[in-house]
């Protein structure tokens, strides 16, 4: 973990209408970040925005030394950061928390993103496919715009995938089984409109896989409303499964406890509370006790 | 020039430099280890214990404001016990004087973990805090009238060797009042200011931002109400003064100690810079020898006079 | 959709919108005629007004400081007299109620200028400042306790027959306290909040910056408190509220409006934005409309029930 | 008077270490500024500065619609203003306040600069070079290398002067008296320092020309030490004079009251306070009460 106050900005991408990726050159943070690792950065020097904002570790290249982030623009920070371009700099330090514990050999792994959830997913994809572990990815979206980065996740995934589930449907969005037939390393897609692939949540698509019974591990990032529902269905079926949580923080780094989410396995009976910064982001699906 | 010095003593404790840690917002030092020599601090002032462990407010706990932060974590903590055998054995490797912030429900637990921690060797000075505006007790109903404020002090003295600040809370229609008392009732320092009592709505849920519907506010937004609360208080007592709220670079800083502050706590600045207090300790030095100022303790209050 | 109902109803008094100026940043109104049209206002507020003319305070007067500024004015003003036949004749021309301001150095000053301008035609409402943090009288020496508050309240609500808003002040222990006292001593509605009592210091020159050492914070800086302070009142007085304190878009507005106020008033932004009032009217009917909320009352206090 | 909330920027230029010229297009100001007017400018929409900052019109060209400032970095807003580029916009309220009141025709005229003061003197310039008046111009600054704008003030003025009075002296910097020969229209130059023209400050000249008794009519703007000398001069002399004076302002219009100044001629014995906002920034000399 280091801090970093001055990382160059080598490229701004905007993906979608509200989703953009930004390079960044950083040796340090690029040799050590793992997987669901993330990155506390302060987007301007001074007042506009006075936090940090955290952003999970998109993807490295450790030979390179750059890092790159996924971001959707919800808010003022977020704003600011969209009108950052080459040649200007973040402030960082990282990468922070505790990443995703990898699979262990041959595991058949899910990776369950919903939305920007691909973020920290497919820099675990990278690492899974780099120790030729190739897992089912199911992508969830509310249009077919707003999925993001389906062709570079194929890429990815080894075995190809059908061609047609990933053009957006012409005419009437339908019900539509976004289950795709080569295996191992399906890439799934969910919309909430139908606009691509199935039509609905992504989770109706890990209910399918669950149903066949052949994951033995899962990874999921997105809202919490979903990952409430990964985790109700990992207990089902009884699958191991990790998820990626979010919560306001300030320090990022476990010395304010503003960023604190209810997990089971504490002194205490009920809940305790434990840092999404230090203890997480990443959290076992089971020990998270949900809110409403 | 020969190097000004920078030591300042608070409540009979000798400190290297005026620059500290405010409560709550470094927690138990090990977490800032990675960004900046501990070594290097007047004093780390920890996150306020007490007597059981406390599970704080629910989520979410923090929103950001025009240049301010409103928290409302609750004083969760591990407990003092827990403190002791956990955390506090690597935190007094470092040679920094550690300071201990207490807060309770009642007078008698305020005693309670200051007799505690006077038992364990190596704590420099507690801090009493009467000032958390996030919890239903412990916090503020000691903290808003001088008589409560001083009873607190009172017990506290009693139950411990140790020097005893005490931490106030500008939500008091005079804080001058509150300190006059707490020093009337023995209190070796005084620490100003604690967070303002604010609130967030989120316009689009309609309802209150933060789980526990109002929080503290602290940043640069309240460094005007600090300094202020400073100057008003250097007034009327002789006590010496740790002076927070809003500081994030060494003329922040510097605005306190002219104002009356023998040493600056420095606390949300930490979450925007994991170096600011010692950026705020060098360029402090740096000010004194442009200015040839050989004596930190010559700019002590000099606002006053003029 | 309809156009959703915009009027409300404060102390009795019509208002075509919530949105009002905050006494002290809108001058006597004509000074914005180039920005805008004042008969789109909910109310003007003026400045201040006093028996005999006021001088103010030296200067400076104004800082800047993180989201928010230092003020001390100190009250000058032409005095009531001059108000009257050199002010008001233009600014009752606009369809627009005018709220006077009034304060004084002494209860019967209070009554005296509430008497003068019940005389006048035209004024819609006075609002008594007793919480100006800049004077030595008149201000905060009767907005601190709820005794002195409830004396100006009764003795102004003796002297008019004008509906009367009192303005409360951040700077005590119970804001809820101090609004009791003064509805209960008959105020029509409340106006909160007025300035923080703050400082800044100049590093360089060692000294205050202010003329006036201390000034009163206001601007986004405030905000997080000034929400609270409408939250905490909504819950104990029945009495429509104004909510004010760093307003600087619908959003802020909204927040007051959850929170329990019945109207706003724009001050600081006024001087960011000339046209920041009529912006944030826009702002807040375009929310309305968005969410299909047919009338602004049924928003009024609605961040208390979720 | 108006309110433009974004007026592009056409140039932003560095002329000395810390001063910078700012040219912008807004035809309305353009069209209406008198010398001595301000604008109040928004650097930056936000927080970040709050405050609008007051700034001289320093040139207009009324055909083009430009409008120029000039301003040295001095704190927080002009150090963010010196960081615009072309094609960035500012806020601006204006043209605000009241100007100088121009001199009769024929009358002999001394503009007296200290530093950053020759801003709005020079639009003045223009403005009576425009009219046939060829005014004495005296520029003070602390060193050579802070003069600002002397040739350009030269091409104004009519008349030559000599080349050398404007080389920064070789060799160590002596006393020099500052008059140049040529006349009507002469450019003169102090410098603390002595690196260029008159050492010692630029009332030294406007004391010399006073001496001489040809001047009528005084236009100063500087440092409020460098006017209060200017007011006694004047006075001593029994010569006219407007001089524009600074305060920190709140909103520009009026409305506040923040930004007064002491002056004489209000109802009380001793004082009363007018707004430099409204009432100024331009003022007699003579209705100015100084501090100290
Ligand atoms: C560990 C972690 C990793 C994240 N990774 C990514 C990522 O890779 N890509 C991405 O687009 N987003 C990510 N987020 C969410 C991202 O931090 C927020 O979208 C961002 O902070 C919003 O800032 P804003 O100023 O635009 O929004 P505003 O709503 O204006 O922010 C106001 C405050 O709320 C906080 N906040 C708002 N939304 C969130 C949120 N969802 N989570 C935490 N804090 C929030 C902000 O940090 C800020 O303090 C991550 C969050 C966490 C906790
Ligand atoms: C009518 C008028 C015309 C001016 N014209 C020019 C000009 O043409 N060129 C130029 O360089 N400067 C001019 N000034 C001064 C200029 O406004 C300040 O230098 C500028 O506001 C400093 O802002 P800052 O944020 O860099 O400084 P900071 O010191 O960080 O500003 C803090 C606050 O103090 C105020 N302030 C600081 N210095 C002054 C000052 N000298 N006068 C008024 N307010 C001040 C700022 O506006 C701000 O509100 C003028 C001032 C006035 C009143
Ligand atoms: C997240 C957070 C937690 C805090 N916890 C405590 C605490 O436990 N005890 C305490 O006395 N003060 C606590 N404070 C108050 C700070 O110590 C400090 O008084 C206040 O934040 C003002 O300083 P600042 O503006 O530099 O942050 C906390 C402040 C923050 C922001
Ligand atoms: C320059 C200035 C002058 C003010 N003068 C008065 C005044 O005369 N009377 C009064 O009741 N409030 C006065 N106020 C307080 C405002 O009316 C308002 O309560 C306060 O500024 C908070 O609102 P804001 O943050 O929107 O400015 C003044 C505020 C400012 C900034
Ligand atoms: S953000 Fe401070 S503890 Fe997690
Ligand atoms: S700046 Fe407001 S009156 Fe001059």
């Amino acid at each position: 973990m280091g801090y970093f106050p001055a990382v160059e900005i080598l490229q701004q991408e905007k993906l979608t209408a509200d989703c953009f990726r930004i390079s960044l050159i950083c040796p340090q943070i690029a040799g050590s970040a793992r997987p669901g690792q993330f990155l506390h950065v302060k987007i301007n020097p001074g007042l506009e925005p006075l936090l940090r904002r955290p952003f999970s570790v998109h993807a490295v290249n450790r030979e390179t030394g750059e890092i790159a982030l996924l971001y959707r623009v919800v808010g003022r920070g977020t704003r600011l950061l969209a009108q950052k371009r080459k040649g200007d700099s973040l402030d960082l330090i990282g990468p922070l928390g505790r990443g995703f514990d990898l699979p262990a050999a041959g595991q058949r792994v899910a990776l369950v993103a919903g939305g920007i959830g691909i973020a920290p997913l497919y820099f675990l994809l990278q690492t899974l496919a780099g120790a030729g572990n190739s897992p089912d990815v199911l992508l969830g979206a509310r249009t077919a715009q707003e999925l993001l980065l389906v062709r570079k996740v194929q890429e990815l995934v080894n075995g190809g995938v059908l061609k047609e589930q990933l053009s957006i449907k012409k005419g009437r969005p339908g019900s539509h089984n976004g289950s795709l037939s080569t295996f191992p390393g399906r890439v799934m897609v969910a919309t909430d409109d139908g606009s691509c692939g199935h039509r609905g949540p992504v989770t109706d698509l890990l209910a399918g896989l669950l149903a066949e019974e052949k994951v033995e591990m899962v990874y999921a990032c997105g809202p919490a409303a979903m990952l409430k529902v990964v985790a109700s269905l990992l207990e089902r079926y009884g699958v191991d499964g990790e998820v990626s949580l979010e919560e306001r923080m300030g320090c990022g780094i476990g010395a304010c406890l503003s960023c604190v989410c209810k997990t089971r396995g504490g002194n205490r009976q009920d809940f305790s509370y434990r840092r999404v910064c230090l203890e997480g982001p990443v959290f076992k699906a089971r020990d998270v006790v949900w809110g409403d | 020039m020969k190097k000004p010095n920078l030591a300042v003593e608070i409540a009979g404790l000798k400190l290297k430099n005026p620059v500290l840690t405010a409560s709550g917002t470094f927690g138990f030092g090990a977490e800032y280890t990675p960004f900046l020599d501990l070594n290097r601090l007047g004093a780390v002032v920890v996150k306020s214990l007490t007597l059981k462990p406390r599970e704080g407010n629910p989520t979410p706990r923090l929103v950001e404001t025009p240049a301010g932060i409103l928290n409302s974590i609750g004083l969760q903590n591990p407990g003092v016990d827990s403190f002791l055998t956990e955390h506090f054995p690597s935190l007094r490797q470092f040679a920094t004087p550690v300071i201990v912030s207490i807060a309770g429900n009642t007078v008698e637990e305020y005693a309670a973990v200051a007799e505690k921690l006077s038992r364990a060797a190596g704590i420099a000075a507690l801090e009493v805090n009467i000032s958390c505006p996030n919890v239903e007790q412990g916090g503020l109903q000691f903290g808003a009238d001088p008589a409560g404020a001083a009873e607190v002090t009172r017990a506290v003295k009693g139950a411990t060797g140790l020097p005893v600040i005490v931490k106030l809370s500008p939500n008091v229609t005079s804080i001058a009042e509150i300190a006059w008392a707490v020093a009337e009732a023995g209190a070796d320092a005084l620490s100003l200011i604690n967070t303002l009592t604010g609130m967030a709505i989120d316009v689009h849920r309609r309802r209150p931002v933060l789980g526990n519907l109002t929080g503290g506010l602290s940043g640069p937004a309240v460094r005007p109400v600090a300094v202020r609360a400073v100057w008003e208080v250097y007034r009327v007592v002789r006590v010496p003064i740790i002076g927070m709220g809003g500081i994030v670079c060494a003329a922040d800083a510097l605005e306190f100690i002219l104002a009356g502050a023998r040493a600056v706590a420095v606390g949300t600045a930490n979450f925007l810079n994991p170096r600011a207090t010692i950026e705020i300790l060098e360029g402090i030095e740096h000010y004194l020898e442009e200015n040839e100022i050989a004596d930190i303790n010559e700019l002590v209050g000099a606002a006053h006079i003029f």
